[in-house]
């Protein structure tokens, strides 16, 4: 891996983060804690991680119904989200989100999205903003293997080859949309569709952080430099079912068990970092215990959180008048 | 006759059309599930479970999964539904026609129109809607307003497990296109429903019960609310009719009218936003065919004019409950 | 101060705004035109012209065409209006918005809720509507009531060329979705437009011409055209008050009901279709709020439910009229 | 070419028979009795006509706003299509469609479409019914380079190919969407995209109605044989402006000329099937003389025809009940 040990460090208390961060989401959804369903990303975490590595504060990223993975690595606070997702007045977006729609625009966290295939657009639209007013920056649009079928994701790809944008479509593929296998609903090879567009596009191991990172690295100098788009198809793992409440038995159980023990992310950056003695096993277990503490203690300021103001129903509709039904 | 919940009612009805009629297919996201995979097929059966058994029953040529391509499934609908198959199609949530409204609004809906009176297209469209699941903005909402606004279309919301199955029935036998929305939360509520096949027609109201002081109308889960605004009213001594039209297109006009003339004090319940919304259309109705009649304003009753939130305590707070129904039925009966 | 066309009024609002901050851009199909040609640039300045010499002053950066992909350059113009710019988006037909409506129904307009009040969406989407160009089917709809169904989103119907340039300008400075409409029938009216730049106020309504006996509500090219019936009508003794809402969302409630209680007698013309539409949704604002002072039943004067039709007798039919608007008046005086 | 002698002069009629009706039309237009704008098929002639030589009434086309020259070549009659852009109650669609949404279910042409990529699903719907009904029939949907930008498209693409249906996507490329050439909005390459998806693809001299027919051909014989979608990137010339009202200054007039010159279908037809001994010019002359005749009685009666009964306005909205307002 080309990383520096200090990014080493950093890459590996993200995704842990985002594991616990996901496993603490699903014991409260378990519990029936969570308000709503919420869709878990963990198996994913080098995907959002590498990714978000390559940029910057300024830089946006719109994200997709699975979207804590992204917003941790973009940024956003953990104690926020959880507070959002169990439905307080202290989330991200005061309660009136939810798993779906947690945002942090601060952040450059332009949201999570319950519309399959609702990001690439918009994500055009933020490097729209920074090619105009000359910020330098790039916009990623977070997408599942499901949404590459999506015809939007088609349409932005075209829209940002001809005005030559600034953005990175990463399509993260774990195989599966809900219940259907991308196997089945993905025809032919998304890469090749991307070089349809004429666009670079290249294939990639999520499981490694390192690989994602560069990829994402090269797709963002090359946006940076006005070169234009780039698609990179990450293969990745769904650990969970599709969302909380899914049973997931269309996978057996012998396929499940494989996953879990042989493409896990985290055991191979561990494994990896120890053999090449980039890191002490002990070092990794100590980023564990932080984060271990720090979501424990956010799950419970989320518990302990009040729900919205009741007025809060009828606010924020616009920015420039109160609407009366 | 059985017991039977909403869901049940709605599986027992295409199963009971597809073994009747071999071109109805079914076709949308995850109907079966499990493509590709190594474990159960027929896993999902829908994300609410509503098509389960068909793909044993009926085979993969009858019902079948589609890529997460809305615009290019509903369209094949209308394309197959001219071409002589009488497609049923799954939107799982009715929050997603935003991405194929062309389909339904400027295809199906107008091809018979368009084309000088040639074409049938037999195609139902079904889809959940509506709030309280905490499934937050774009996953909670209503939307028929925009359907029963476009010619072409006949909207149907079942209110009961019973007209659940005969009303699909009935939709799966209509030559036009008709949008079948089921509310997320009914799936899991029971009540009789007959185990042989049965249709209920188009633009024929329920009148759920009678009574002489108020008329309330409404629609889809709201029935349910309003049957319960009526329990505490009549403890008060304020008998109301209710009306559920069933089908928003088209609509029962003579019944609403009826009624409403009848009580002259009206209340329309229901859970679509409020501009240009079902409520309203009603209520305008009311207000230019029943005018003489009216004895107070027509109330409506609906959430405000925003998207649906996530908390619990704010989307309880959006949804028309029992207390404002009667509330509303209040303020007529004292006009 | 000068003559105008309602075009003309436009491309003015378009060029003040533009010149006056380099954050508003203007994006759409052909909105310049002849890109990759060896002919005229700027050859079209958009399907109708209402966008021409933009690029000159401006130049391809802040004046950009696009491929045919409405979803994408409308949810471009979404999350452009996120981070800084205040795009400026035209769909050629508002008929169009079936196959991008998800970024506008679901994205953009509920931004700002779904994210507990953090984001702004300055955008506007302009886009034409009507009947009689004989556009038929698909290209001659209104659609205004599913915008003013949608919670989040502004909605703009100027009548004149003088509105036209206001609301634009206020449009654009807006920091909400808006949806600006313009009636192609009106491109070519002209008025008296001022050459300076200046806004008119959202939610506030145009008192046409007032008189006592009625309160006619009029959209758009409506307007006109019961300008036509009042005429008729003031030959005849009876003298109407007109009420232009210019914006549907927010909706001037206060004027539309001071004049609904004043005359007691109220008949609202559109040319969206009936069901769930804006006559109906005003008709039902009045039938709930000023019900005491009507004095007879509010009638709706709208094209039949129905797409539109092709040939020009049948497309003459469907639109409301002055003598259909006269009618629905001496109705309700003579009730 | 390698048509029989009999199809070479069907060929030349129907793409003789388009030409001149579109002539017609643009003459009616001008003089200002075509009571909608319209979108002229001169030019593309072969790409209907060797298409549609390769179908059988019980095949299925979908057509676009540009649909005149689809109708033709599928068999509609030009009386009717004629009283029907005329705005008469004699016409296709009984006058309550116009140039813009003719469609004539009897002959498998299922309609002009005013949105710009509403075909192709429309297209895999009838091919759907094709292979449950086992009836061997195909759908043809006919698309231009701006419709290739549509989400739609690329969704009925991925679709086709899951769902292996008869289906051919023909996209008629004439350079321009409107006012945009395809060179500026259409990235990369259209039979790379189609491949993107693990589609058959070629690209195909539209100036050829040999070329095309033998293209669409080997097309609907894998459609037949179950061998799934097949794309046919045609490349073809529009004459006209977009729609009627276009002055079209977009394209300089020494490029109009060469093209009119250079790059017209039925000249090249003439040139080949003369030269190489296949038709007499007698035999083309003999045509064109009774199309014109035929055309003129067409516009003759149209223009004699009647408006449509005002009755008419709202009937058909559904089939099942009519529906107050
Ligand atoms: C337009 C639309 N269609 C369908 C859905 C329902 N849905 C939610 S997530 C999902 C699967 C998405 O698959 P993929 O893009 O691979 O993302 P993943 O869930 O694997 O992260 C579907 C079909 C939706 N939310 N939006
Ligand atoms: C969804 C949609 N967007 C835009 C339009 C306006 N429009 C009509 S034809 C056209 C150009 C289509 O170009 P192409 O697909 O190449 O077909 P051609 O006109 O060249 O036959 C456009 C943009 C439309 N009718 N529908
Ligand atoms: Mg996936
Ligand atoms: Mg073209």
């Amino acid at each position: 891996m080309q990383m520096s040990r200090e990014d080493l460090a950093r890459a590996y208390r993200t995704m842990r983060t985002i594991r616990a961060f996901e496993l603490a989401v699903n014991a409260e959804a378990q519990a029936g804690r969570v308000p709503g369903s919420t869709h878990l990303y963990a198996g994913q975490e080098a995907v959002a991680t590498g990714v978000c590595m390559a940029l910057n504060r300024e830089d946006h990223i719109v994200s997709t119904h699975r979207g804590h993975g992204h917003s941790i690595a973009k940024g956003c606070e953990v104690g926020p989200m959880m507070a959002e997702i169990l439905g307080r007045g202290s989330g991200t977006c005061k309660g009136k989100g939810g798993s779906m729609h947690i945002a942090d625009l601060d952040v450059g966290m332009l949201g999570a999205n319950g519309i399959v295939g609702g990001g690439p657009p918009m994500a055009c639209g933020a490097a729209l903003t920074a090619k105009t007013k000359k910020t330098g920056a790039v916009a990623v649009a977070f997408s599942g293997d499901g949404a590459a079928n999506q015809g939007t994701t088609a349409e932005s790809m075209n829209l940002a080859m001809v005005w030559n944008l600034p953005v990175i479509f990463v399509i993260e593929d774990n195989g599966w949309g809900e219940a259907t296998s991308a196997e089945w609903a993905v025809a032919g090879d998304i890469v090749k569709r991307a070089e349809g567009y004429g666009m670079a596009a290249e294939r990639v191991d999520g499981l490694s952080v390192g690989d994602v990172h560069e990829a994402a690295r090269r797709a963002v100098t090359r946006a940076r430099e006005g070169g234009g788009p780039t698609l990179l198809h990450i293969e990745t793992e769904r650990f969970f079912g599709h969302f909380n409440g899914d049973v997931d038995t269309y996978r057996s159980d012998a396929t499940k068990e494989a996953q879990r023990r042989d493409r896990d992310c985290l055991n191979r950056f561990r494994a990896q970092v120890t053999e090449a003695g980039l890191m002490e096993p002990a070092a990794l277990d100590a980023i564990d215990a932080e984060v271990e503490a720090e979501i424990e203690a956010v799950v419970r300021a989320a518990r302990d959180a009040a729900p919205p103001d009741p007025a809060t129903l009828t606010t924020d509709v616009y920015v420039s008048y109160g609407y009366e039904a | 006759m059985s017991e039977k919940t909403f869901r049940a009612a709605l599986n027992e009805a295409l199963h009971q059309e597809m073994a009747a009629n071999p071109d109805v297919v079914v076709f949308g996201e995850d109907v079966t599930g499990g493509l590709g995979g190594d474990g159960e097929e027929d896993a999902w059966g829908g994300a609410f479970g509503v098509t389960k058994g068909l793909l044993a029953a009926y085979g993969r040529d009858r019902v079948l999964d589609t890529p997460i391509s809305e615009s290019a499934f509903v369209g094949a609908a209308g394309g197959a539904a001219l071409t002589g198959l009488r497609p049923v199609v799954e939107i799982m949530f009715v929050d997603f026609i935003g991405v194929c409204l062309d389909q339904v609004m400027n295809q199906a809906a107008k091809f018979r129109y368009m084309f000088g009176g040639k074409a049938r297209t037999p195609m139902v469209l079904r889809a959940t809607f509506g709030a309280g699941a905490r499934s937050a903005s774009q996953h909670s909402q209503a939307l028929y307003p925009i359907f029963t606004h476009i010619p072409g279309l006949k909207v149907v919301i079942p209110a009961t497990p019973h007209d659940a199955k005969g009303l699909l029935i009935e939709a799966i036998r209509d030559d036009d296109p008709v949008i079948f929305l089921e509310n997320k939360m009914l799936y899991d509520v029971t009540g009789e429903v007959p185990d042989q096949s049965y249709t209920v027609p188009f633009g024929e109201a329920r009148v759920v019960r009678e009574g002489g002081d108020a008329t309330i109308i409404a629609f889809g889960r709201m029935v349910g609310r309003a049957e319960d605004a009526a329990k505490t009213l009549a403890k008060e001594g304020i008998d109301v009719t209710i009306v559920d039209p069933r089908t928003t297109s088209p609509l029962d006009t003579e019944t609403i009218l009826e009624f409403a003339e009848e009580t002259g004090r009206v209340v329309v319940v229901d859970e679509a936003n409020p501009r240009c919304g079902m409520a309203a259309d009603i209520a305008a109705l009311i207000a230019e065919e029943a005018f003489d009649a009216l004895k107070a304003p027509i109330l409506k009753v609906t959430p405000p004019h925003t998207p649906v939130p996530y908390a619990p305590e704010l989307e309880d707070a959006y949804l028309p409950d029992a207390a404002r129904i009667a509330d509303a039925v209040r303020r007529v009966t004292q006009h």
